[in-house]
């Protein structure tokens, strides 16, 4: 490798993979990531999917994209504007132009740039970069199908098999750019097509020549330098939210020894969790799909009352419809774990995207006084943690816990450090005791205040439950009036109780903030990235980010209370704001909200809380 | 009363006093299935009796075994739960004709679609009894009820052709007051492996009384009614003269001595064959045209779904290597940090 | 009639006619209360039927009972206790022993008080009056059986039609204790039995007989002496909430020229509205009975595309059930009314009790941001003033309503002024303009904010409308994520709007109070008794009573901000007390809250003012 | 293209473009139902066309009339709404295998039943189509998609028994890309009064290519299904020489000319009987053992729901004497107060 000009040292990069659905980026972008988390760096990626399934060839709504954000440090988010871009199409170009930093480098095929794409794309002129403003990047128009071709040519393949490897052109280009080692990828080439040898032979060709091709034009490509991070020791992996939250039930049943059910209905975007777990057939998982949302708890339910670890996996709207069934696992105070993966906007809305709107409807959308437990995942690998601790909550306190992912968390991925399973904790699950000779169905431990787990099957113990308003030790129907006051009340404070057991809030930044960022659930990595750029920029700035929100941390108080200026950060329109108003009515919130379906932006978090500091 | 292990039935009442309305068909239908759980020497803890909301959806509370009375509709799905989860209990749905038919009518036809296997017994009382009298599903067009003051317009479903509909390989009829009938039939379904649907003609002396007296009747009962039994000729009637025959694909009903008609023209009962014409035509029929048929009607074995379950997940894992969590988080791409 | 020793002169009294379920109470009750009415006296009235539609005979569990509160001036509840208790037998004495008022009046069938029966009643003695204490009430010890087979003797009857007559003797009995006439009575029994003048002339013959019998024994018995209410001069009927509610809907068909549709699934205590609703076929009401709670709202979102006034009536779980559509009708913008007649606990709770723990759910029960109004009701007659304006909201904001009601509104009965619809104001649809040229599906009225109702037949102006997020002006669907927060924007401002169009709140009482009771919907009766009570005991106290809860009327932060102190009185664990620390977060709020599936008494509401008093 | 009224199938596409994948059979549909809308002079006003969700269920964007994509499952409710509240339009509802049998299964059943008079739409791909690849109600036993790695160990359902099963009195079932044949079946389901069920076999070019093939491949098509059409003899086959016949209650294949078969043999189809029988057999023939039916397999006539409901409203308002609401609030025990 010669020596390179226009060498930029980095920190971090950001760099997105964009083009039309059937180019291939998902698996560029991932073959990308995977070389640079292998190198070293710390990684964070999104892929960018469009809402239909196969939209027209070359339109905006037909992008399909794929960011990469590596670092010389740790990565929280998948970065908000990309420092490059590599645009397949015109169509691609159009969508990502306003999410480019300023300077940064598009690496565009220009023999996809006819007037055609343009038109099909939506550009009115034949000057794209122009009519864009994109004046001022780097621009490297690479013929990356002329050059595909030229590689390819002797080959033999057909042409439509050419043309599907200009991915492979790109991503060795890109591979330059960064100075990275093409052999991760090469390895993937060759297991991948294994029984094609032609079909290998040809990629690593184009491969290489896409990394050459770098070097020969190098006196017009700037490259990038980012050195690696400092790392826990360890095996990693990739993993995206869903299948994180999927592993942390499969740990969780493992170390409790409980059966894992599944019971649930395709929804975007939970939907991966309950393919994951289909498959995990290898590791005794039953998963029973089924043919709504209601059957989806309802089997589960079921399977909690014989002694399973139940789960059901859904959407907003299938939360929506599970409502009336979540009250009876309430009442009947059986374990069950409600994963809520949250979408945006109201009854269908925007399927695809992200938002923090369901945190009222997972609080408060049953009938009656029906409290349980809701828990937030807060970035893609932690949701394997807050389904582990769901899954240990619902079990030891047997309750129903509510787990709130998005959109944002489901598909987004960063290198997992795998864990042993004796790092966490033990789940003991209150199964009754067989010599309890004062055992009654609602009977309580007294610590916990959970009742016992006496399943089918256990001789002795027989016993009904149900819907109905019960008794307080013995369950059986009671209309009694006091009882009913007893019951709603200890049913609100056995979810209270969970407090005992849970973390406190911890505040990052600095402890005498002026102001103090709050948040919770899927914004974490933006808000703590704001966070730091606000500190190093030498901001007195905090952060309290919420992974349980009931019940709450029991400092939470303490810790809201320090600050003199608290704002609530969130993608709704004030949910967690109003919920902390009525917990501490007290305390004075400002908040800063965005319905957009995206997430939000560290630029756009930075200069809210700057314009906040401004006023202190 | 003493069934096989010595079981007797009243090892499965439990300490609940009963709140059906005096006269009701539900508690001769509690009883029947106490007889039959102690004559089948069941335990009392592998029993769970699941039922959704509706008088008969109390049932569980009498009976002295696992029990869950769960949410309106839902109890075909929690059923299903429960008996996947842990396929060695025996497992038994309560759920009336608005329970299972009207707001639980999905999860009813899913449920035998893949033949879990679970046996429900369905109580027709063709009217909605808890909320106190309006017409339900299989309420007879025409019928008067605080939600029909001036007849519905809406035809019954039939349970036994919704069923067959939804492919269902089991299907039974009984009245609620003929005991030893309830029994034979319910034995049957527990030892049917798949959904067993059970439909109970069960009085509701309070909102809809006497709805099925043109058949239960006793004086009309043996000419109305027509007791089907595999493997025995369709014969009825207080005189064991009528039967069944079939004319093309239409059922008659034919007088033994009558037109040259004897005994060896009656059609045999064959419960167990897969084709559904003659078991819907069974099902289906209506008085006063044709006798009501009683019995076992259908009962093919086919998949069970728990069993498949079971089965699929053995088959899995004998050939998986991913034994643990373990294994699975370190097969694929994995890296080391060192 | 002769002269009478021993009246009790009161200003109001609380009568509870108490049997087992065969004894005709409910008629008792319903007959005593017309004849009050018709007398002249405020009346308020409550049904209490036992929870088992055939409990055991004898037992408490089988009691049914029917209070009545009449006054002199007006009532505003049917009274916590009881001046008259008749217990027709021992069960009946001991489920109402607890609900007498100090030094009242319990008339009891002595003929039924054998051992057999007291021990079904759970007694442990013979001396049930010993046992429950209460050797300091008049006690009326009536041989009403004996007496009643003595009145028939010679008239022919079967045993079984002379002990169903038990309870007019009973009546009889209690009319000349409280000095009303028998004439309404009378013609009732004419014209029930018109066809059977067997059964007229015994019925007529019992119930004097009853009322000569207490002429007999007035040495014994006191006899309470309430003269008629100022009531408005008009035509009066006795109306019980839900009734009142089935009846404002078809109030503002007929105003507005809508035909009404309902869509609805049977479920306690809600039932009534679809039954009402299915018998007024005369009125040209459609009804669908739906399959489930489901079907009931989406037939009613049908009917509402096409322009009827769509209703859905439920209760707790149903509305949960109905949690996904009815963001459907809030994204599609349809009008639509759904009826959540509150009932007791999560899950199936306590169907026949009353609650108001669906405030939360109604608000909230749903994915996204996803508002709407909710409006609540707060006395038997006004269930339906809030129907009707429920329907004007609806349909003149283009926007579903969450109307509330509960179980002790929808059983409870008071006198109704018929009112002239020309009382009430119009209701004008916005269906689309035919000359409007810039009309689009989601182009809006600029005050009101609402877009126009262009219903399937209207040519020229067929349009697609749906689930997914639409484009602000086309309606078309849209991924645009600015266009999706200005929808999330707007549709909140449109429910906000609304506050434009409704009352602002009142307060009642002291102007000066130190402290402002709070409440909301059908607790309205008990905290203004309360009120009035405590104002009469010179204590310096004020009511805000809230019928609207989303959006609250414009003045609500000023009228809450005026008082020293407030307390927020409701029937579940502070939900309304929640949503205004949300909404008004600055002001502190003391709670009063009671979860028994019962309403709050007068009492132990001016107890616990009292008490707040003490600590100004 | 013009039908009656001079329409023309392009008055009926929208402006919205078609956002299906090339070459799903969805477009072939669509065109289809233009098609028939045009023919039988469909004013666009008239129409309501609605859908559930699903990638059919996006129908309604491309139709230039009333449309209604609403939630899933719930397209049939909201239909029947839209009928029973407007007796005057047209509505057409559009549904796919997921939306209709999985989620929306009970409001299914439950609108055949009452017979509202509405077009339903099947598109029946035998998978989820828009959340990519889950096996549905109808996938084949065994099928491996993402949520099956393992296989399926359900029976699916066959929609034209569980239609019948639900008291279905129309169904149909047509091809996607047969566009005559379509336009034919879509006119009957639209004439016919009740509820009417059209099967489509819907090829899902991404998830379940060829799902259909073996019956729907032009090559062997003529010989692997049958066209009932109402009053013609059952006669199939590349070379019309085959069809069907009835052996006691089995159907059976033969081959004219052998064995002594003459066309008189050949069953002739009754779609407008009431029996269901031979309507379920033919409705249910599988390949390879028998054609897989097409056309109108059963066109019965019965009560409609929503013009029963029309009837009833007349006939009590003629007899009433509550005529408005003033009427009502004075009738029964009013007292004045003066
Ligand atoms: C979600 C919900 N909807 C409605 C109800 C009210 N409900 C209770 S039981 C019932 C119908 C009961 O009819 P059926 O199943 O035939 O039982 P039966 O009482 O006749 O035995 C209804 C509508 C409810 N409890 N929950
Ligand atoms: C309440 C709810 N649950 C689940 C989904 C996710 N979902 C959308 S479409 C669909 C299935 C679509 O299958 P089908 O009806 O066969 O339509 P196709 O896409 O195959 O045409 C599912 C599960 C949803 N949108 N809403
Ligand atoms: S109401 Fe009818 S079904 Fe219910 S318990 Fe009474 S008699 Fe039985
Ligand atoms: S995914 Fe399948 S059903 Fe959906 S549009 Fe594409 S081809 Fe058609
Ligand atoms: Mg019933
Ligand atoms: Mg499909």
């Amino acid at each position: 490798m010669g020596k390179r000009s226009k060498v930029i040292e980095r920190e971090e990069v950001v760099v997105r993979f964009s083009g039309d659905s059937g180019d291939g980026m998902q698996l560029t972008g991932t073959l990308f990531s995977y070389t640079s988390a292998i190198f070293g760096n710390d990684i964070s990626t999104f892929p960018d999917f469009p809402a239909e399934i196969r939209a027209p060839q070359g339109t905006v709504g037909g992008v399909s994209g794929f960011q990469v954000h590596f670092g010389h440090s740790e990565v929280y988010t998948p970065g908000d504007y990309a420092d490059v871009l590599v645009a397949m199409n015109p169509a691609a170009l159009k969508a990502n132009a306003k999410w480019m930093k300023p300077g940064g480098t598009i690496i565009m095929d220009v023999d996809s740039f006819d007037e055609k794409h343009l038109k099909k794309a939506g550009y009115k002129t034949n000057d794209p970069l122009m009519e864009d403003k994109l004046g001022d990047y780097h621009i490297v128009k690479a013929p990356l199908t002329t050059l595909t071709k030229e590689s390819l040519k002797d080959m033999g393949l057909d042409n439509k098999s050419i043309l599907r490897s200009k991915n492979m052109f790109a991503l060795g280009l890109v591979y330059w750019v960064f100075d990275r080692p093409l052999d991760h990828t090469e390895e993937f080439i060759r297991k991948k097509f294994a029984k094609k040898p032609a079909v290998v032979k040809a990629n690593l060709k184009v491969l290489e020549d896409g990394y050459n091709y770098g070097n020969n034009i190098q006196a017009t490509t700037p490259s990038y330098h980012i050195n690696p991070a400092e790392i826990k020791k360890g095996s990693y992996r990739n993993l995206n939210g869903n299948i994180a939250t999927a592993w942390g039930f499969l740990a969780a049943s493992e170390k409790s020894g409980l059966p894992l059910f599944l019971g649930s209905y395709p929804i975007t975007p939970a939907t991966e969790i309950l393919q994951e777990l289909s498959a995990r057939k290898d590791l005794g998982v039953k998963v029973f799909q089924a043919e709504d949302e209601i059957a989806g708890i309802c089997t589960s339910i079921g399977a909690s009352f014989t002694g399973s670890l139940a789960i059901t996996s859904t959407s907003g709207p299938g939360l929506a419809l599970k409502g009336e069934a979540i009250g009876l696992a309430v009442i009947a105070e059986l374990p069950l774990v409600v994963v809520d993966v949250q979408r945006g906007g109201p009854s269908t809305g925007l399927p695809t995207k992200t938002e923090q709107s369901d945190l009222m409807q997972a609080l408060y959308g049953r009938n009656g006084e029906s409290p349980l437990v809701v828990v937030a995942s807060s970035s893609p690998t932690n949701c394997f943690d807050y389904a582990y601790y769901a899954a240990k909550i619902a079990v030891e306190h047997m309750t129903p816990v509510i787990l709130l992912s998005d959109g944002f968390l489901a598909n987004g991925t960063q290198p997992w450090r795998i864990p042993e399973l004796s790092e966490f904790p033990d789940i003991v699950p209150p199964v009754v005791d067989k010599n309890d000779k004062d055992w009654a169905p609602y009977k309580r431990d007294e610590e916990r205040l959970n009742r016992y787990w006496a399943c089918p099957g256990t001789e002795g113990f027989e016993h009904r439950i149900g819907g109905l308003e019960k008794d307080y030790v013995t369950g059986d129907v009671s209309h009694d009036s006091l009882n009913h006051e007893r019951m709603t009340d200890i049913r609100e404070k056995k979810v209270q109780k969970v407090a005992d057991y849970i973390p406190e809030l911890e505040v990052l930044g600095d402890e005498d903030a002026e102001v103090l960022m709050v948040g919770w659930g899927g914004t974490y990595g933006h808000l703590y990235t704001a966070l730091e750029e606000l500190l190093a920029e030498g901001h007195k700035v905090a952060l309290a980010h919420f992974n349980y929100i009931k019940p709450l941390p029991k400092n939470s108080y303490d810790v809201l209370k320090k600050f003199k200026k608290r704002v609530v950060c969130e993608l709704n329109l004030g949910q967690f704001a109003s919920y902390l108003r009525m917990n501490f009515p007290d305390l004075e919130y400002s908040q800063f909200n965005k319905v957009q379906g995206l997430p939000f932006t560290v630029v756009e978090l930075k200069e809210h809380i700057k314009s906040l500091l401004e006023e202190c | 009363m003493a069934g096989e292990n010595g079981n007797n039935y009243t090892q499965f009442k439990s300490d609940q006093s009963v709140r059906w309305c005096p006269g009701c068909g539900d508690h001769a239908i509690l009883n029947s299935v106490q007889k039959v759980m102690a004559e089948l020497g069941y335990k009392n803890e592998e029993v769970a009796v699941i039922s959704g909301i509706g008088c008969s959806s109390r049932f569980p509370y009498y009976m002295d075994t696992y029990g869950f009375h769960t949410i309106h509709g839902r109890a075909s799905s929690i059923a299903s739960g429960v008996k996947v989860a842990n396929p060695k209990l025996k497992v038994w749905q309560i759920t009336g004709d608005g329970d299972a038919l009207a707001i639980g009518g999905n999860h009813f036809i899913h449920t035998i679609r893949r033949n879990v296997d679970i046996n429900v017994i369905l109580f027709n009382n063709q009217i909605y009894g808890l909320t106190k009298g309006q017409y339900s599903p299989t309420s007879k067009r025409g019928f008067i009820s605080k939600t029909s003051p001036f007849g519905t317009i809406e035809y019954p479903f039939r349970p036994g052709e919704l069923c067959i509909g939804a492919r269902g390989q089991f299907f039974a009829r009984s009245i609620d007051k003929e005991l030893k009938l309830t029994v034979e039939v319910l034995k049957e379904a527990a030892q049917h492996e798949g959904t067993s649907i059970v439909e109970m003609l069960q009085n509701c002396v309070i909102y809809n009384d006497k709805t099925h007296n043109a058949i239960t009747d006793k004086e009309h009962r043996e000419d109305r009614t027509i007791i089907l039994r595999h493997g025995e000729p369709m014969i009825f009637g207080k005189n064991k003269d009528k039967g069944l025959i079939l004319d093309g694909m239409t059922l008659k009903v034919v007088t033994i001595g009558e037109n040259g008609i004897t005994k060896d023209d009656i059609l045999v009962h064959d419960a167990h064959c897969d084709d559904i014409s003659l078991h819907l035509k069974l099902a289906d029929m209506e008085y006063p045209n044709y006798p009501v048929a009683l019995g076992v009607i259908r009962s093919v074995d086919g998949l069970v779904y728990d069993q498949c379950m079971e089965d699929q997940l053995a088959d899995v894992q004998a050939k998986s290597k991913v034994k643990s969590f373990k294994d699975l988080v370190h097969s694929g791409q994995v890296w080391e940090v060192k």
